[in-house]
């Protein structure tokens, strides 16, 4: 009858950094029926990278896909093209990679759950978050020289090296995040209101999971346990003891979980690979242009993503095609709103800590 | 006579409250946070935007919740009957909700319904407070209530502890800030106010301190100490719930105030209309 | 370096969603997304899935010398989160895909098929 | 209006919005948000709400897909007002410059007061913008530069008849 | 709700986390990817760093056809501080293109003078014209550079020529 | 004295039969706006003048009286018959056998039939000055597409007749017969339009209605069993003796008129006849008669256990009625949950029957008449001019009906806000029941007032939060023509509630005060100093009224003539063009609970029944 209400939420919107637009029918702020548009981010990337940008520049394109895991597609673009162009970088450069990728995965995980945090009405939690979160920015700062954008990788190897001070210092800052971060793990943990406010919401069963190729945080909090970083060799995550942290609760909160776990768990990877940080080069020269194709999954805080390369022997590739992982996750998202809340759909949302800069590209 | 000077200077007075409270919630976030005179900046600013509105309804019934607010004030401290104050503040809302009402923009509806359920849930438990100031004191005067020689707050442990979870719901805090919800509804009734417009809203909120706090006041009797440390301890224990709790549904709040809160004051003026 | 096992499986157009559908299995497989590729006036078709149990495995059902004017079909009865990637397809290369409307990413009319070199 | 204009500086209201950049920018004004930074301090609120706030603060190349968005929220937010672009991509698009669904930078739609450089901008880089704005604020505010029949012009420019 | 609660409380009464800046400087650190200072003395003009520019935030406009003049322009609000042109530059290590660790500062009220940010930067005096001078620079370059590869070419023709026309003199 | 009150009483009817026998429009209409004066000037009269008046009737008034009985009944009986209804059948015989019963038993008396004080010529006032004016509504509404015009204002005017004559009697076996005149009426009025909707709900109110006839009749067995004595006055005057079970079940009709839960159905049933007929039923006539009952015998069950029976039946009633409401999406619907509720506040006070309860009952029988007429009289506007039947077509009504939805928001202000009368008499109420508490169950009554009027108050915003949604200023309105009528009736209950309310400390002081005095029989502690009303050592002040008042205008009718110099933007929307269609919440999930809420007032009912009549 007469109660229906929609409700706009985005492409601007305050708990929506990123413009993506979500027009929610609802009653009694019920919601019975969504609409979702992703497209607002789609700038051309894929078309550029394959007309614009030689190959050797490309990845300054392409990390811009996002700032969150920008690492992540350095990592996704130069493993593929290090393959076509047959170079091998040296163990010490894949130690640093490894390193950066968990750092960054570390202050994207912490913002996101800490995002969770302020859309749920919890602004101390969102506080308590980010404060602990500087720390990795500032490591990230020093080592590559910028916060968001660390343009670390180059083909070959990485661009700059991490000291022995660095490392010690590297090491002391983490283990005192460490201490900082179980604080706010338990927290998240054990706190009531923010409990009632994310449990059992937007509960996703590992049968769907699985059926809507979920990926990342989202699919492992729902007990299925898929992580590139164990599915793919890209970077010597067997050698520092890579295990996938999963839950079985399938809900906003269980999703925040995972997600600190896996920041426990990667404060733990990065300490492993300090050690064990081998000597030598962090550059090898290469030859050639790129030519054939390749498949390469490398995982991103928000879970896999795919890259495929295809060369023809020019400077400029021919295919570049980016599958991310909150490309693969929108399409259960959408499903999971009829029926909550509306005062529920920003912690639903944020929880998937969407990315639509790189779902448009 | 300090009545007098209090309602006229409600603003000001509540202006400053709202700046401690924004230094108080910064540094529970352990950040440093706004100078102390912040609010009147803001204020200030506001009043020098070039006002814009939606139609002159909407912005009208912004000036007026201002108006009602501080005339529900005046009623509180310079009239003589605290269940009319409780009644007064009704005009307030309804000239918030109304005008939320009227403009066509599903946040502020939204926040106009969730104000409506704030209605609801404390409504009847200022009604029973004020009774309870009844029972204790002898006369709904509240002249009489601060000449009262007792403690009414040992008398009504339970009504205080009640009205202290209601003033998160009259203040638009966590967890039951659901009517203003910024990451929601990003502000509620009074997000289409810009300007002066909005200026009367963010000032009525101010004056809307001083009146609960002025309930609050009322629970240490004529010892006027005791009185103030109520209020202090009110106002940090409602900012470190602020800051220690997730925004609930607002029928998690309904169902709060209906089966714990009223209940537990209700017992209290039970226990002591027995006794 | 990475050392993708990936296996192909060729086929064509018609027989693709009966090859996907008799082959997939989500317990074990894993869909990861669409892929097309302008190969000179032909489009190839790539579905990619990978494996959730065997390190560096991945399959690809392709379809190649797709002309731009015929219908692809549609596999989002199978795989419920391959609209996107449909949809997508439909957008860059300006090709018909079965259930699919335009607009998912370019919204504006006169970019057309980006991603085609012929354009 | 000279008196309230002294103490405009101090309380400059945000609304943020991102037209299609990578993300890098929008963490860091939420690492502004965040204790470190704590950009409270000069007064400064997310709003969240054009009707309500002072700077618009825009971040990413604006892609097609975004740009009546933020000519729309541009115009809701009253005058005086100041548009501060943040990052590369706001600067005629950085690194996404001349790409298809892309603007090639903010300014090409909405009147541009301030540019952050900085891919991403460091939250110091967001301030020292922020403060650059704040003064350019009140230099409008003064010099009363209006546009003249707001709601005249939002209909012409947008062609609203949003019902 | 209780734990957060007796954290606020403690928070209340500790010193806040928050830096001074900009009351208190707060130097970038060590190795920050800054701006990118140019020194024309040393430059071979080997266009590399226009090259590999990824926003193409450094232009090299020839002024003069006949000379190969060219003019190095840099555009800082554009520049995505990548570093791939310091990389790329033969002569970085003589410290011809160097990355600072120090920022730009805002474009707003004025436009940063220093003649190591190129000309364009240097001529340019409202701060709002600097993105047209950009697009318009942008256009000139590509001009310039056909006009340049059309003198070369008519240079080549007429050296051929006059090769030509000298063998057969010879 | 006593012609004027055979003339309140005969002329409505010699109106009523001349405008059914004329059926021209000159004649119906003019009766009906010279019946405003008539009335108003005799119920004035009366009123101030020296009550109460006894009148001893005849004989054979009483024979007549008999027979009209049995006519009555037995025309049920037909009624019952014609429509198959077994329940009405059931209950006619039962009232048959009863009556008869009764008149066997009946000892002769010499107390006076017709018995006028204080509280009836108020209710005759509210009569003249709230129920003609919706005679004369009639007589414009009806023109809008309805049937048989004439007839229905000639029972409307009859009905004026009965109403006061009902009032007036003191003998209980002519209440019955008046009761269940009131019950033909409203049967007539209901089923209208004969269709079978408005037929079926006419059944309704006649069988639900006869179970209050039947309690009146047992009331008057038990009472000639046991005390001999069957008038409103020999009650009242043995105060002790009475047979509580008499009371009980006279109590028991009074809830059932009342439309209290369960018997609520009935009045909203009145919905599908003419917009007038809720008008009337509603605010001036019938419904009152249920707290005119109670304020009738409030002296004798005050303090009693009955009482507290009734007042927890009642104030659930009371909130559970407003919850209710808040379901509904009918606008009609919805006031007339209001009033059930409303009804059952009036109720409580009556029962509670200290002196300033019973004011605060009066003060709300007074307010509650002119603001719920005027409220069905705007809903028969909306209907018949705007076509507006539900809360979802009331969206952006300001646009359309500025003036309607004016009044339509005083109407509302004046049922729930300060400084109206119904607020006064909740403040009434809660001031009173405090002094109460030590008896410790009482604080349910606190709840139920607060609660209440809480949920009241809540309903009223949403029902003109979603009217008053527009998207442009005011200057683009274009207000629809309203007939003369419907513009004259609507400003005569305008003007009237302004007054009352800026004088409304007088008013009630010296005009409520002692028909509340005169009931109770010892005087209430409330006094106006000046303007400002001052009960026991509260004071409303005049300036908090004033304050208030002028408040309320300002925020329901400045809007129309205030116009800033600002420049016009758009609603916030996400910066996006999407469609924008706000309606308003229907609370579902609490229709859920409904027949749960309805279930209790079953309970209660029965429990009243059971408790009351075990007090035998
Ligand atoms: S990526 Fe996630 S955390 Fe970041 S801005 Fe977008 S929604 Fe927020
Ligand atoms: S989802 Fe995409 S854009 Fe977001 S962080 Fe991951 S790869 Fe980057
Ligand atoms: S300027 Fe750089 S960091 Fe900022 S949005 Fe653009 S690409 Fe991302
Ligand atoms: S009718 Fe609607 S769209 Fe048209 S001008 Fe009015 S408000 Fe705007
Ligand atoms: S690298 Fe050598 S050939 Fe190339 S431009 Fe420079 S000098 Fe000329
Ligand atoms: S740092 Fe990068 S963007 Fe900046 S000039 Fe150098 S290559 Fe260009
Ligand atoms: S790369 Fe270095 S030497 Fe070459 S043009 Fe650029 S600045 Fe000059
Ligand atoms: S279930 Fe909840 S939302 Fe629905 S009507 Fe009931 S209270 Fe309202």
């Amino acid at each position: 009858m007469g109660n229906k209400i929609v409700v706009p939420f985005g492409s601007q919107h305050i708990a929506l950094p990123e413009p993506v637009s979500f027009l929610f029918d609802t009653k009694n702020e019920i919601i019975t029926n969504v609409k979702v548009d992703v497209g607002y981010v789609h700038r051309g990337i894929e078309k550029a990278a394959i007309t614009k940008f030689e190959f050797t520049n490309v990845s300054y394109l392409l990390t811009r896909i996002c700032g969150f895991c920008s690492i992540t597609h350095a990592g996704g673009y130069h493993h593929g093209i290090e393959k076509l162009l047959d170079v091998e970088a040296p163990k010490r450069a894949e130690y640093i990679r490894l390193i950066i990728t968990e750092l960054d995965r570390i202050h994207s995980h912490l913002l996101a759950n800490a995002h969770v945090a302020e859309v749920a009405g919890y602004e101390n939690l969102f506080m308590q978050g980010v404060k602990d979160r500087e720390i990795v920015m500032d490591l990230l700062e020093n080592i590559t020289g910028n916060r968001i954008q660390y343009d670390i990788y180059t083909i070959g190897g990485v661009r700059r090296d991490i000291s022995k001070e660095t490392a010690e210092y590297i090491k002391k800052q983490l283990l005192k995040l460490k201490d900082k971060v179980l604080k706010v793990y338990d927290f998240y943990d054990t706190d009531y209101t923010f409990g009632l406010k994310t449990k059992g919401i937007s509960y996703i069963s590992l049968d769907d999971a699985k059926k809507y190729n979920v990926v990342g945080p989202i699919a492992r909090a729902s007990g299925l346990a898929t992580d590139a970083r164990a599915e793919f060799d890209y970077l010597p995550y067997d050698e520092v003891g890579f295990e996938i942290q999963t839950r079985t609760e399938g809900d906003v909160w269980a999703r925040n979980i995972v997600r600190q776990m896996e920041v426990i768990h990667s404060i733990d990877l990065i300490l492993r690979a300090i050690d064990n940080l081998p000597e030598g080069d962090i550059k090898v020269k290469y030859k050639g242009r790129p030519k054939g194709e390749t498949f390469v999954r490398v995982e991103a805080p928000r879970g896999e993503c795919f890259y495929y390369l295809k060369g023809n022997g020019t400077k400029v590739l021919e295919r570049v095609r980016v599958r991310v992982p909150t490309y693969s996750n929108i399409p259960i998202l959408k499903e999971l709103f009829v029926g909550e809340k509306y005062s529920d759909a920003q912690p639903i949302v944020l929880s998937f800590d969407p990315c639509m800069s790189c779902t448009a590209r | 006579m300090i009545s007098v000077i209090l309602t006229i200077f409600a603003p000001i007075l509540g202006g400053f409250v709202y700046g401690i409270e924004r230094i108080v919630r910064a540094r529970m976030q352990s950040r440093m946070g706004p100078p102390l005179m912040q609010p009147f900046y803001d204020f200030f600013k506001l009043m020098d935007k070039r006002p814009i509105m939606i139609h002159s309804f909407h912005a009208l019934m912004g000036i007026m919740y201002f108006i009602a607010e501080w005339f529900a004030l005046a009623v509180l401290l310079l009239g003589n009957d605290l269940l009319i104050a409780v009644f007064f503040h009704v005009i307030a809302v309804l000239a918030l909700v109304i005008g939320a009402s009227s403009v066509r923009s599903s946040y502020s509806v939204l926040g106009a319904l969730r104000e409506l359920m704030h209605m609801i849930s404390y409504e009847p438990l200022m009604v029973l407070m004020v009774v309870s100031f009844y029972l204790v004191v002898g006369s709904f005067d509240i002249k009489d209530v601060l000449h009262y020689n007792g403690y009414p707050i040992l008398d009504l442990p339970l009504v205080f502890i009640a009205f202290l979870l209601t003033i998160p719901m009259l203040l638009q805090k966590s967890p039951f800030d659901v009517a203003e919800a910024h990451q929601e509804i990003i502000g509620g009734p009074e997000i289409e106010y810009s300007g002066p417009f909005y200026e009367a809203l963010y000032t009525g909120k101010w004056i809307e301190y001083i009146y609960v706090f002025t309930f609050a006041f009322l629970f240490g009797g004529s010892h006027y100490w005791l009185g103030a440390i109520l209020v202090i301890f009110a106002f940090l224990f409602i900012n470190l719930l602020d800051n220690s709790t997730a925004r609930l549904d607002f029928r998690r709040m309904v169902k709060f105030a209906w089966i714990v809160l009223i209940p537990m004051a209700a017992l209290n003026v039970i226990l002591l209309a027995l006794i | 370096m990475i050392n993708p096992n990936v296996e192909i499986f060729e086929t064509t157009l018609e027989k693709v969603v009966e090859d996907i559908k008799n082959w997939y299995d989500y317990k074990k497989y894993h869909y990861v997304t669409i892929n097309g590729v302008d190969e000179g006036g032909k489009l190839r078709i790539d579905w990619i899935f990978a494996d959730y149990n065997e390190k560096n495995k991945m399959y690809v059902f392709r379809v190649t010398d797709v002309s731009f004017d015929t219908l692809i079909p549609s596999i989002a009865n199978i795989i419920p989160s391959a609209w996107m990637a449909e949809w997508e397809l439909r957008d860059m290369f300006d090709v018909e895909v079965e259930n699919t409307q335009k607009g998912i990413f370019i919204k504006d009319p006169n970019i057309v098929a980006p991603l085609r070199k012929d354009k | 209006m000279g008196f309230f204009s002294k103490f405009r500086k101090k309380s400059p209201w945000i609304l943020h919005y991102n037209t299609g950049g990578c993300n890098g920018c929008d963490i860091e004004i939420l690492a502004t948000l965040a204790p470190k930074y704590d950009i409270e301090r000069f007064g400064a609120l997310n709003r969240g709400n054009p009707k309500q706030a002072d700077i618009l603060l825009v971040t990413g190349p604006v892609t097609k897909n975004c740009r009546d968005v933020l000519r729309r929220l541009y115009l809701e937010m009253p005058e005086p007002k100041v548009v501060v672009a943040m990052g590369a991509c706001g600067h005629g698009g950085g690194v996404f410059r001349h790409l298809y669904n892309v603007e090639n930078g903010v300014d090409n739609i909405i009147p541009v007061d301030v540019w952050i450089p900085g891919c991403a901008p460091n939250p110091r880089a967001l301030i020292d913008g922020i403060v650059e704005a704040i003064k350019i604020w009140e230099k409008k505010s003064k010099d009363k530069e209006y546009m003249k029949n707001h709601s005249k012009e939002m209909i012409k420019n947008l062609g609203v008849n949003d019902d | 709700m209780v734990k957060m609660f007796i954290e606020s409380f403690k928070n209340l009464f500790s010193k806040p986390e928050t830096v001074k800046y900009p009351f208190e400087p707060f130097p970038e650190p060590e190795g920050f990817r800054g701006t990118i200072l140019y020194n024309e003395e040393l430059c071979i003009f080997c266009d590399k760093c226009e090259n590999v520019c990824p926003p193409g935030a450094i232009l090299f406009e020839i002024v003069d056809i006949e000379t190969n003049k060219r003019e190095y322009n840099y555009n800082p609000y554009l520049c995505i501080y990548c570093g791939a042109c310091v990389d790329v530059c033969p002569k970085a290590d003589e410290g011809c293109l160097t990355q600072a660790n120090t920022r730009t500062k805002p474009l707003g009220e004025e436009v940063v003078k220093d003649k190591k940010l190129g000309y364009l930067m240097n001529r340019i005096t409202n701060p709002k014209e600097v993105e047209k001078a950009w697009s318009e620079l942008e256009i000139r370059a590509k001009e310039s550079r056909e006009k340049y590869a059309e003198y070369k070419k008519q240079q080549r023709m007429k050296k051929r020529a006059q090769a030509q026309t000298k063998k057969e003199n010879s | 004295m006593e012609s004027l009150i055979v003339l309140s009483i005969i002329i409505p009817w010699v109106f009523a039969l001349t405008v059914y026998l004329a059926k021209n429009d000159f004649v119906t209409n003019s009766l009906s706006y010279l019946l405003l004066p008539i009335l108003a000037f005799f119920a004035i009269e009366l009123f101030f003048g020296t009550l109460p008046v006894y009148i001893h009737t005849s004989k054979i008034l009483d024979i007549l009286m008999d027979v009209y009985d049995f006519g009555l009944l037995f025309f049920f009986l037909y009624v019952g018959i014609k429509y198959k209804n077994s329940l009405v059948i059931s209950l006619a015989i039962l009232q048959i056998t009863l009556l008869i019963m009764a008149l066997i038993m009946m000892p002769h008396s010499d107390t006076p039939n017709i018995f006028v004080d204080k509280l009836s010529a108020f209710i005759y006032v509210i009569v003249a000055l709230v129920g003609v004016p919706i005679v004369i509504y009639a007589t414009k509404y009806m023109d809008y597409n309805e049937k048989n015009k004439h007839t229905f204002v000639a029972i409307l005017l009859w009905f004026l007749g009965v109403m006061n004559f009902a009032v007036s009697v003191n003998n209980i076996e002519w209440f019955f017969a008046l009761f269940e005149t009131t019950t033909l009426a409203s049967y007539a009025l209901i089923s209208f339009r004969k269709d079978e909707e408005a037929i079926n709900n006419g059944i309704l109110a006649l069988w639900m209605n006869q179970i209050g006839g039947v309690a009146i009749l047992i009331a008057l067995i038990l009472m000639i069993k046991y005390n001999g004595y069957y008038h409103f006055t020999d009650i009242l005057n043995h105060p002790k003796t009475v047979a509580i079970a008499a009371l009980g079940f006279l109590s028991l009709s009074a809830l059932v008129k009342g439309a209290q839960m369960p018997f609520h159905k009935w009045l909203l049933g009145a919905m599908v006849a003419p917009t007038p007929v809720s008008a009337i039923l509603h605010s001036a006539t019938m419904v009152k008669i249920a707290p005119y009952l109670l304020l009738r015998i409030a002296p004798v069950i005050k303090g009693t256990l009955l009482a507290k029976l009734l007042i927890i039946t009642t104030g659930y009633v009371f909130v559970v009625a407003a919850i209710i409401a808040l379901t509904q999406d009918n606008f009609k619907k919805i006031l007339a949950y209001s009033t059930i509720s409303l009804l059952g506040l009036m109720m409580l006070a009556a029962v509670v029957g200290t002196p300033i309860a019973l004011t605060a009952s009066l003060v709300l029988i007074v307010f509650h008449a002119f603001a719920k007429g005027f409220l069905f009289v705007e809903a028969g506007v909306l209907e018949k001019a705007f076509h507006v039947k539900y809360i979802k077509q009331m969206r952006r009504l300001v646009e359309r009906a500025p003036i309607t939805l004016m009044f339509i928001f005083f109407g509302f202000l004046n049922m729930t806000f300060v400084p109206f009368g119904t607020f006064i008499g909740k403040w009434m109420m809660i001031e009173e029941v405090s002094n109460f508490l030590h008896h410790g169950s009482y604080i349910i009554l606190i709840l139920y007032v607060g609660a209440g009027s809480a949920f009241l108050s809540i309903l009223y915003m949403k029902v003109l939060g979603i009217s008053v949604r527009k998207a442009h200023g005011i200057e683009r309105i274009k207000p629809i023509k309203l007939p003369i009528t419907f513009n004259f009736v609507s400003v005569w209950y305008y003007l009237w509630l302004l007054v009352i309310t800026i004088f409304i400390a007088p008013f009630i002081a010296n005009e409520i005060v002692p028909i509340a005095n005169m009931i109770a029989g010892n005087s209430a502690n409330i006094h106006a100093i000046g303007l400002s009303l001052q009960m026991n050592h509260s004071i409303l002040y005049f300036w908090q009224i004033l304050g208030a008042l002028i408040l309320l205008l300002l925020i329901h009718a400045l809007p129309y003539f205030v116009k800033f110099k600002a420049d016009i933007v758009h609603p916030y929307n996400c910066g996006e063009r999407f469609p924008r269609y706000i309606e308003t919440w229907n609370f579902e999930c609490l229709s859920k609970y409904e027949n749960y809420l309805i279930a209790f007032s079953i309970a209660l009912f029965i429990m009243v029944v059971v408790l009351g009549g075990g007090l035998l």
